[in-house]
């Protein structure tokens, strides 16, 4: 097995995962917030917020990427101030991979996690309420237990998209080996190239069997969960 | 990451990757090679990427990162050539690509010559220059399927969904299941060049890019398919 | 601690405008489908926050539209066991029981409580794995176990069979009068408010029709017209005197003593008896050779007329009112009149075991 | 049409295995929380497909899980009345009424049920914004509404209040006895289930523990065991014989005649009459002046003394049999003894209005 | 405003439009009917399947691209007896880039509409049986309505998807204007040459306008349907 894949071909592996799971427990908690917003709370600029967190669908993935580099390149509006005050650098780095994965990812983690919020129902989180419960004791305990199969299906399908995000990030980070060079652009590489279709194809097998474990580890998590609640 | 990074048009992976590996193995440097669209490289670079050498597919986008260019490090590294091709195995006659050729009645009733994007992608613009050039562009336009760049019109020659197809030299020279049908004349379109410049002083960086220039280098990109250019 | 509760409430095709006072003790909310109860209920516990109303416990303002306060339902510490159980789906039965405990731990109260509503076994159990009744009583032990200084229940024992309310009841009874809590309890049943309610309110499509002691609420002949004629019927105050050996305990009443089933109390002890309207017969001479064994002479104070063939007569035995539903037709053959000196008799078994309260 | 079913389901800590034969009328099924009721209901339903079991509805089979036999829910063409409810959330009421009817119009037999109910004013709401109450009574409707071939009720009228239940008995036994539909009922009231039921079957921990006629199984002085002291009584089969200008009808019985308020049947129908045992005093003497006008002469033809104070006194009167619970010190004082005469005393209006049964 | 776009551009327009209705339309039953195996069903392969649906979403838009031209091309295993039996050709025509656009969309798609037959009370399809109603019906009677919410998020989310679909589609279908050049297509276009992003930015807007739209739009339907549910 390491003698199929070369060293390179290893790191984009790794660079990968270690993206995809960045962007999906770093943006989890945010997307748990925003689908909550958007599933119980009115504001005003609700649909804006809703459009935005769209946005990254509905763009072609090269624009997005041409955004991100814009906004958080070194020389942008948020890269500058973010590199000058707090010596963070997220262009060119695997750290903005993950964010261009996590935006890229954003939607979907949103709108599952959303639906689930507007299934549960209400007037349990109101029985809690009566029992003492803070909001926040309310949603720990309730709410989010609840909502754990739509949680981890935003999950899965964040992780599943961050896997194959490439446009964005290409865009964004380029693709340098060992620092922003994932598989999919590892992918893109050889397919660039006369006879690159061997070494992509496998990379694309390990890609789809990483995205598939983790995708079957999720129906087992979303199984016990709603099996938790169905009874016995 | 001690070495240099490299911002290279995504067409010369192969080729980079051999005299990459080469150079690395004689200093015993990393080199690192991000390869990507021209376009692509050259807004990253524009946004402060940390590139020390870019290599680009025309001279459009060399020219647009020409502040960014250390010196007088720009240099006309090679050449390419373009070819009409078709698949193979079919009953395609070889075409001699003169003024007056008509390639529209070669597509037949239905059949589509594929192509780089004719307004955007470097394959694509030098092929609409030489098909001007023949006189046939104006028969041949409205039939034309333009890939998102030259890789993608090899792909629906190659897969017998388009009858004809333009693309580099480089291209066709690798792949099986096309053959070529004829080379366009150099002076039907603007020479193809891969101009390659430094974008910092970094002593590696320039060593890399006389590398480039030297004749370890230029039996590579031969074999590759590429012309190497003289160096002025 | 009193709540005085002050609510309006629109819906299209409902109308609800009700005021209250519910001092110390269990307050009864009865009244028909539909009438508002537990729309009522809920504003109490904060759920629904109506579109006008005031709403006090004891000095606590929890609720004012008119100065803009709205105490949320998590501070009010009210317990509610709600008609439709709201059980948390994902949580094993002690979990569910526990999580309004503070602090969260399995101590005797706990113990005392699933004890109480036998629900040992199930511990381990989903909800989702009960019966409607084991559901119930979940939900009544998760209440109550969240300590709070207003229990609200509405109708919490419909689901249960006989020999299980009458378990739980002496338990609320407990409730009542040792933890001093103020119980709003919504019930169809007049056996159990009976029992269980010191004040009684009653609601008619959004109004309340009635509020007062709950004795002198089911004593009132015209009570007839909410309570339904079986279920009318006076309370009365009583003492222990006695547990003579056959096994029957004798309660002093002011107008005599009656002898019941063994009471579970020492002689001394305060008893609330309910004794229904239909469940006593009137004799103008005393009577003898009857399986009855308890008979109150008693005075007629009141006689009502029904529409159809009854007539409800209230009889005043001592300082009580007893009320007795006959026949017009026996009325009228015992030539009854107000002033008159009578007769209740009432066997001791009719004095219903569970109507018996601490 | 008769139901024979015979079920085994094993859960962690729970047990069912009954079998028992409900025939044409209604079949009260009668348990404690948890003893199984609901189980079987499902069961026969199809919504639980049991480990083992046998069901058979008028000689199709629907479950037989020996050959291989199970036939869908929505094959099976019963109506059922869910203890949860379950109407549709996202229609309106009307629309939850029509579900199961065909043609799905708004005919005669849905204004009655509409009129029965009392939810002409609710068709266009959704369930959400309903009561309790509201909200078992469409459901109740909607299984009526489907033509079913056999009703399964489960605790039908549990969150609903007396007067409510006193109208909608009536047209449930209408139901029973002009369409002929059985009907399997579950219920914790022996009120509703004397009334309504012609056969009873008992269940404790998941297995049947008496079957049969119901005036039979409540006139056992054992049924005390399981219907509670309070509960137990004697179902008696008379006839209207006439309706009197004061507004009591006379229904003779095997032992005698009853005055009672006035039955909204012709002379010469047949009508069913439950006395609880608590509601009989006994008198060896013919009594004389009392309010009550109902007395049957009888002979005492079984005694059982409980554990308690109280004693179970079984009456031939007639060809039917009566319960009278007295105290043991009556008994003594009266030397009550198998084979003695005696007279029943019951008041008119202690034969519950709403137990007087078509 | 019409001054605003050329011709060509409004083309695009219309044909994303066109493409994007149409993958969403054409894909919803056969999103629904998978999402309700997935959720309520067990079957051997049941993850097989469930990967299978995911797949678009891993691999680089790119590789879908090519593996529908592979498989739906005129030379395709499946392209092939399309165009020979049913005369049905998708290589190169609009209905191909809705094919792609289906087919990328397919798992957002399919991934919230699951979620929400999930949240489906079992217990009132049971009550629906009992009242006669065959599965059919009780699917379309209880089932169906209730997961409304979840069938407009499932489908907003696709239409977003195929307006913002750019790897696969061109890759499979080609940039043919008029035929299948989409807003993605084209403002990649833009992207390639220099100079580029003002036209890019003017479609990069009309993309966002009409999505919003179409976001706008669902979230009223979604409100009503769950206002349905919720009562009054
Ligand atoms: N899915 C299940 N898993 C385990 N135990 C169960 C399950 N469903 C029911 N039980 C148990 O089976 C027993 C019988 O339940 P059932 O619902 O039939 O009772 P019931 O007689 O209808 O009671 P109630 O009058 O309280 O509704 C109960 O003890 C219940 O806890
Ligand atoms: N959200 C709502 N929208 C419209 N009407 C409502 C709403 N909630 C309740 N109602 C109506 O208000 C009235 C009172 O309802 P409530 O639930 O308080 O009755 P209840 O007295 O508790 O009855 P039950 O004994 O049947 O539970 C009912 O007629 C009900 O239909
Ligand atoms: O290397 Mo290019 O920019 O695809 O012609
Ligand atoms: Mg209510
Ligand atoms: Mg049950």
């Amino acid at each position: 097995m390491t003698a199929w894949l070369g060293p390179a071909e290893w790191q984009a592996v790794a660079l990968s995962l270690r993206v995809s799971l960045t962007a999906t427990a770093l943006s989890l908690p945010l997307g748990i917030w925003i689908a909550w917003l958007l599933a119980r709370r009115r504001f005003p600029g609700k649909q804006v917020l809703n459009g935005l967190v769209h946005l990254p669908l509905i763009l072609p993935p090269v624009v997005t990427g041409y955004l991100l580099l814009l906004t958080f390149g070194t020389q942008g509006p948020v890269g500058g101030p973010l590199r000058d005050w707090f010596g963070v650098t997220l262009a060119f780095r695997w750290t903005g991979a993950a964010l261009a994965a996590a935006i890229m990812a954003f939607p979907l983690m949103v709108r599952a996690i959303r639906l689930s919020f507007e299934a549960v129902d209400p007037r349990l989180e109101e029985a809690a309420a009566t029992l003492g419960a803070s909001r926040l004791r309310v949603f720990a305990t309730v709410t989010l237990p609840l909502i754990a199969p739509g949680i981890v299906a935003g999950a899965v399908l964040a992780f599943a998209k961050a896997m194959g995000e490439f446009g964005a990030t290409i865009t964004f980070v380029a693709n340098i080996p060992g620092r922003t060079q994932t598989l999919p652009s590892a992918i893109y590489g050889f397919l660039q190239v006369p006879g690159g279709e061997g070494p992509a194809l496998r990379l694309v097998l390990v890609s789809v069997a990483v995205a598939m474990t983790a995708l079957l580890v999720s129906e087992v998590l979303a199984a016990r969960a709603s099996r938790r609640v169905a009874g016995s | 990451q001690d070495g240099p990074t490299i911002f290279a048009a995504a067409s010369l992976k192969t080729a980079l990757d051999e005299i990459g590996a080469e150079w690395s193995a004689q200093t015993g440097r990393d080199v690192a090679i991000s390869y990507g669209g021209s376009s692509a490289l050259a807004r990253q670079i524009l946004q402060g990427a940390p590139a020390d050498v870019f290599i680009s597919a025309n001279v459009e986008w060399m020219d647009a990162v020409e502040g960014s260019i250390e010196g007088d490090s720009r240099r006309d590294l090679l050449g390419n050539r373009l070819v009409l091709i078709a698949p193979a195995g079919g009953d395609a006659a070889p075409v001699n690509l003169v003024p007056g050729v008509d390639l529209a009645g070669l597509l037949g009733d239905e059949g589509r010559m594929a192509m780089a994007q004719v307004d955007a992608v470097p394959a694509g613009l030098y092929g609409r220059a030489a098909l001007d050039w023949l006189g046939a562009w104006d028969a041949v336009a409205p039939r034309v399927a333009h890939a998102d760049n030259v890789r993608g019109a090899l792909a629906f020659v190659a897969l017998g969904e388009a009858p004809l197809g333009i693309v580099y030299a480089t291209d066709a020279v690798a792949e099986p299941r096309v053959t070529v049908l004829g080379t366009f004349p150099a002076e039907s379109h603007a020479p193809i060049v891969y101009p390659a410049g430094a974008l910092s002083d970094d002593a590696q960086a320039l060593d890399f890019l006389d590398y480039l220039s030297g004749d370890a280098a230029a039996s590579v990109f031969g074999a590759n398919g590429f012309t190497v250019l003289p160096r002025e | 601690m009193t709540l005085e509760v002050r609510l309006s409430q629109r819906w299209p095709g409902f109308a609800l405008d009700a005021a209250f006072t519910a001092p110390d003790g269990v307050t009864a909310l009865f009244g028909r489908s539909g009438s508002g109860k537990t729309t009522i209920v809920n504003a109490v516990a904060g759920l629904l926050r109506p579109q006008a109303g005031r709403i006090v416990l004891g000095g606590d303002v929890l609720l004012d539209t008119r100065a803009g306060r709205f105490v949320p339902p998590s501070a009010r510490r009210i317990g509610y066991v709600f008609q439709d159980g709201r059980l948390f789906p994902h949580m094993d039965v002690a979990a569910n029981l526990l999580y309004g405990r503070r602090p969260r731990r399995r101590d005797a109260a706990f113990s005392d409580v699933v004890d109480l509503l036998g629900i040992g076994a199930l511990l381990a159990r989903r909800p989702a794995a009960l019966s409607g009744g084991e559901k119930s009583r979940v939900a009544l032990g998760r209440a109550l176990l969240s300590n709070p200084r207003l229990l609200l229940m509405d109708e919490p024992l419909a689901a249960l069979d006989e020999a299980r309310k009458a378990e739980i009841l002496p338990y609320l009874e407990r409730i009542r009068d040792t933890a001093r809590i103020p119980i709003l309890y919504v019930s169809h049943s007049v056996a159990e408010i009976a029992r269980l309610a010191t004040t009684l309110v009653t609601i008619e499509a959004g109004r309340v029709t009635g509020a007062g002691p709950v004795a002198a609420m089911l004593a009132d002949p015209g009570a007839v017209r909410f309570l339904g004629v079986r279920e009318a019927g006076a309370v009365l105050a009583g003492r222990i005197v006695a547990h003579h050996p056959d096994g029957l305990s004798e309660v002093a009443v002011s107008g005599g003593s009656l002898h019941l089933p063994r009471i579970a109390l020492g002689v001394g002890h305060g008893v609330r008896l309910r004794i229904a309207a239909q469940d006593v017969i009137l004799s103008r001479a005393a009577p003898v050779g009857l399986s009855a064994l308890n008979i109150l002479p008693g005075i007629v104070t009141a006689i009502r007329r029904g529409d159809g063939p009854g007539a409800m007569v209230q009889l005043a035995c001592g300082g009580d009112l007893l009320l007795a539903r006959i026949t017009g037709r026996s009325a009228d053959a015992m030539d009854l009149r107000e002033g008159q000196p009578c007769h209740a008799i009432m066997k001791s078994v009719a004095v219903h075991p569970d109507d018996v309260g601490g």
